[in-house]
């Protein structure tokens, strides 16, 4: 249906616009083996993102390209926090541990869904998030707890993600139309506060209160970062309309 | 028998020297210089398709190639590895990159302007890599023969997706197909000179081959990989920049231009297009790093500390 | 007479106070407070236009563009000046902002999605600044009315070419007249909130209106923008988002849709779309010139130092 | 004729693509008196590049907008040190300060051109290349002479920079064509190096001594920086085919 479609979209652009920012760290890292890591977690990512707009594209009879190259930027509809420029490492890994432990909680729901291909690819997508979870979590620790430095670093980080959390957990009219197709953002934070409460404790590093920005992302409306990302993203592509690669 | 005895014996009997075994000091210096060489080549050689990933025109080519970037990673991390077995820690071999005194396939000193760029350099470069790398599964020493067998398996897999982007792009629009033949154009002599100088002018082979590391001469190779993409380029319906190039029924050769080798030396001393820019970057994000580095250091010191403490709580 | 005596006859006649003169704590307090969230917005304000400076679509309005963000900074030089006067450094106020102790006009929170919004921050929000700030170039305070008198004429000019490019906007193609309507239609009720809560939510507005620095009521200035807008819509083949707008003749007033001040509370308490980032673009731009401040300084003072040197080898 | 058109074109985006740079300052200076002094040096030098375009358009019917818009970017005559990232304020200063030098030695000649607009054009352009030294050459030695970090990072910035220097002042077939209406670059180096001697011995700064880079802008040959610069540039513009603004 076209609710199921449109609630596919939104999963497929954040999996999309998450792996363009982490993809750029690939030959960045801060070790080789960190290269190897975000390179697999955008791998992985990106694969999601694939999953989720091929579906999306067979109820208006379009590709997963046609989504990703041919939409203008108030098509999109992710949230803001994958927006979010990836800063230093420690930014990274922050909206690595939001966005992780939210899919793996979102995806963990998704199983259960009613619509057998959300079902599936939330199945096969689960299995990863798990392990950029882990991977997520173990860095936050690290940095929270490693030295003064890496500690100011990762708070402050944590500082800059947090107004983009609320909107990930906000419900809204589509949410209510897919009924148990999806799953009830609202119905996850529970758990992810706790969890996070859990991490943030261990990496001896406080949560942030900010005030949330006020998002958006769900309607079409963006940051002003999603502009730069979609002119790189796309330029290829529209300069050569029609073509195969 | 053990010492040079038994080194000359093992070479003797094309056999494998292993970490623990003696080895003349010469081949272990060699064998380092080659090994990290061939490490920092992968590291470098990430920069130049790093460079499209966000920009890959379909979903599919963007997945492709970022698999490719991270597998290059990898064969870096196998190859750092085998260095070390002959002695060398990995972030000395790592500072030798950044203060410029360690070497990288100078290949990787070429911009990618385009996107196929992309197919031009799995197609030609890994080509050539493959071309010389095959050869070196046999090397005699151990771990790197066996790193050699699993990194050319991945290379040539990266070579077809290589010929597959040129293929749908010569197969695509007329601008796509221009882009493709440009590529090529661009890099089809950087990838000769991959195999190193003429034999005349490559005074090092000859211990390489006596040693059993090297097992081709540079031009045998060279006009080896000559034929092999001189019947591929056909399929490709693309042409090769080489007038000259012909296969010669007398010698049973391969018969190609003359490459620069002026520019060949240039840009191994630092003056080829992109020498300044893949070691700016890649001090830019090793420095970006440290931080990251010393936490990772001193978290697990701290975890290493407390685990002796309730080891001796508990004893 | 000095002292209270002398102020009070100064604003009696409605003269000027100038910064040697006697003046009322809160007085001094409410001016700084006031010209120094003013000198902020003007610097939080480059922020959106900067966002299309890089991506202006053609020349002409890249140069234009250029020079009306820098005229901005300008401003916020002269206010920081302003403020200086009456006793706070330019450091301690800049420190307030970074802190998040200070505010800044919160329209500045709201994102410049597109390249009409260059044409609705021009027309709408620096014609909001303007009917505010008219008034204030006769504020009681000298320099602060002088800065006024400046700054007034500069964002006359930035008005005009704001709605110069949202009339280039709708007379071009139909997608161009739409962006243009969009951003009207996002900029609108923001602007109406820039003149502040209604007159019966405004406790400040009459002290200051006493002191003579504010002139005219919140809900005043609103109407006449209101009127003003009204007018020139038409000339942009334009719409007003406000179903409810007109002229009452018999109050002589314009009418105009309610509007939503719980979204201008939230803004103002930071949960607005852009009140974190614009903050952590000002940290970051703070924090990355950290070292080029100190070096200037530390220049500075050695210079400083080989003058006196200088001086006292020639003496 | 055609050779003027080519030459202006090389001036002109030589102009373009380093006001592009510059104009990312905006808002982001080290202090807001940057802001505008960065500012001021990119709007001049987008005039400058306004000017030379239009000439350069002239010859083929084709408007600045055209040309900066709807060429692609082998189609571009720039040098690759004005393609090189603003880094941290240090390599802005550092590329000024060749850039500068380089225009107003270039600018100096050009006003004797044969050709009565690029004359006109460089005298009007020389005045205010004259500030944009004087303001490079200020910082270099500031920064230079300063803290003991911002004398190593002015250092740095210097090394990262010089690579691209030697390009500028390459001769080819077009200098030749062009003849006395153009400057014969190689005819600056000596009074650039002698310049650039004095300013960095009062910086207390060494002249680097790194290999140049190849270089190739001339030729439409250029860094792996330019796709990105165009297409941020040129995304809006082409966006919208056939639109004025």
């Amino acid at each position: 249906t076209e609710d199921v479609a449109q609630y596919a979209l939104r999963l497929g652009d954040d999996a999309l616009i998450l792996a363009q920012r982490l993809s750029h760290w690939i030959s960045r890292g801060p070790e080789l083996e960190e290269d190897i890591a975000l390179g697999n977690i955008a791998l992985d990512t990106l694969g999601h993102a694939r999953s989720f707009l091929t579906y999306a594209g067979h109820a208006w009879d379009r590709t997963e390209d046609d989504l990703a190259y041919w939409r203008e930027e108030e098509e999109f509809r992710c949230a803001w926090m994958v927006e979010q420029p990836n800063g230093d490492f420690g930014v990274t890994i922050a909206r690595q541990l939001v966005m992780s432990v939210y899919q793996y909680l979102l995806y963990s729901k998704l199983v259960d869904s009613t619509d057998a291909t959300l079902a599936a690819i939330a199945a096969k997508a689960l299995k990863e998030v798990d392990y950029h979870r882990d991977h997520a979590i173990q860095w936050t620790v690290r940095l929270g707890d490693g030295t003064e430095e890496s500690h100011d670093r990762m708070q402050a980080a944590l500082e800059l993600v947090w107004p983009y959390v609320d909107e990930l957990f906000d419900d809204d009219a589509l949410i209510d139309a897919v009924g148990d197709a999806g799953v009830r953002p609202s119905s996850l934070r529970e758990t992810f506060d706790a969890h996070l409460a859990e991490v943030l404790a261990e990496a001896t590093l406080d949560l942030p209160d900010v005030p949330r920005a006020r998002g958006g992302g769900r309607r079409g409306e963006h940051t002003e970062h999603l502009g730069y990302i979609l002119a790189e993203m796309q330029v290829l592509a529209r300069k050569h309309p029609g073509a195969t690669w | 028998i053990a010492g040079q005895a038994y080194f000359d014996r093992v070479i003797a009997e094309d056999s494998r020297i292993e970490p623990r075994d003696w080895m003349p000091a010469a081949y272990r210096r060699t064998l380092v210089r080659q090994v990290s060489q061939h490490a920092h080549s992968e590291i470098i050689g990430m920069q130049p398709e790093a460079n499209w990933i966000t920009r890959a025109p379909s979903l599919k080519r963007k997945a492709i190639l970022m698999a490719k970037v991270q597998d290059e990673a990898g064969h870096g991390l196998y190859l750092y590895s085998a260095a070390e077995t002959l002695g060398t820690p990995r972030d000395v071999l790592n500072q030798q990159l950044l203060d410029g005194k360690a070497k990288y396939s100078s290949i990787f000193n070429y911009p990618a302007r385009t996107w196929a760029d992309m197919g031009a350099i799995g197609w030609l470069v890994d080509g050539a890599a493959i071309a010389n790398q095959v050869p070196l599964c046999r090397a005699s020493y151990g771990p790197y023969g066996r790193a050699m067998v699993r990194i050319c398996k991945e290379e040539s897999f990266h070579q077809r997706q290589g010929f597959e982007i040129l293929l749908e792009l010569s197969n695509g629009t007329p601008a796509q197909k221009q882009m493709a033949q440009d590529a090529v154009d661009r890099f089809y002599a950087p990838a000769l000179m991959m195999f190193g100088p003429p034999d005349d002018d490559s005074p090092n082979s000859k211990q390489s081959m006596a040693w059993n590391i090297k097992r081709f001469s540079n031009d045998e190779l060279r006009q080896r990989f000559v034929g092999m993409i001189a019947e591929q380029v056909k399929v490709l319906g693309l042409t090769l920049p080489d007038p000259e190039l012909r296969y010669d029924e007398e010698t049973g050769r391969w018969i190609h231009m003359e490459l620069d080798w002026q520019e060949f030396k240039d840009v191994i001393a630092g003056r080829g297009p992109c020498n300044a820019q893949r070691m700016a970057r890649r001090r830019e994000a090793h420095e970006n790093g440290t931080w990251v580095r010393e936490a990772a250091r001193a978290y697990a010191k701290k975890q290493a500390a407390k685990r002796a403490a309730e080891e001796i709580g508990a004893a």
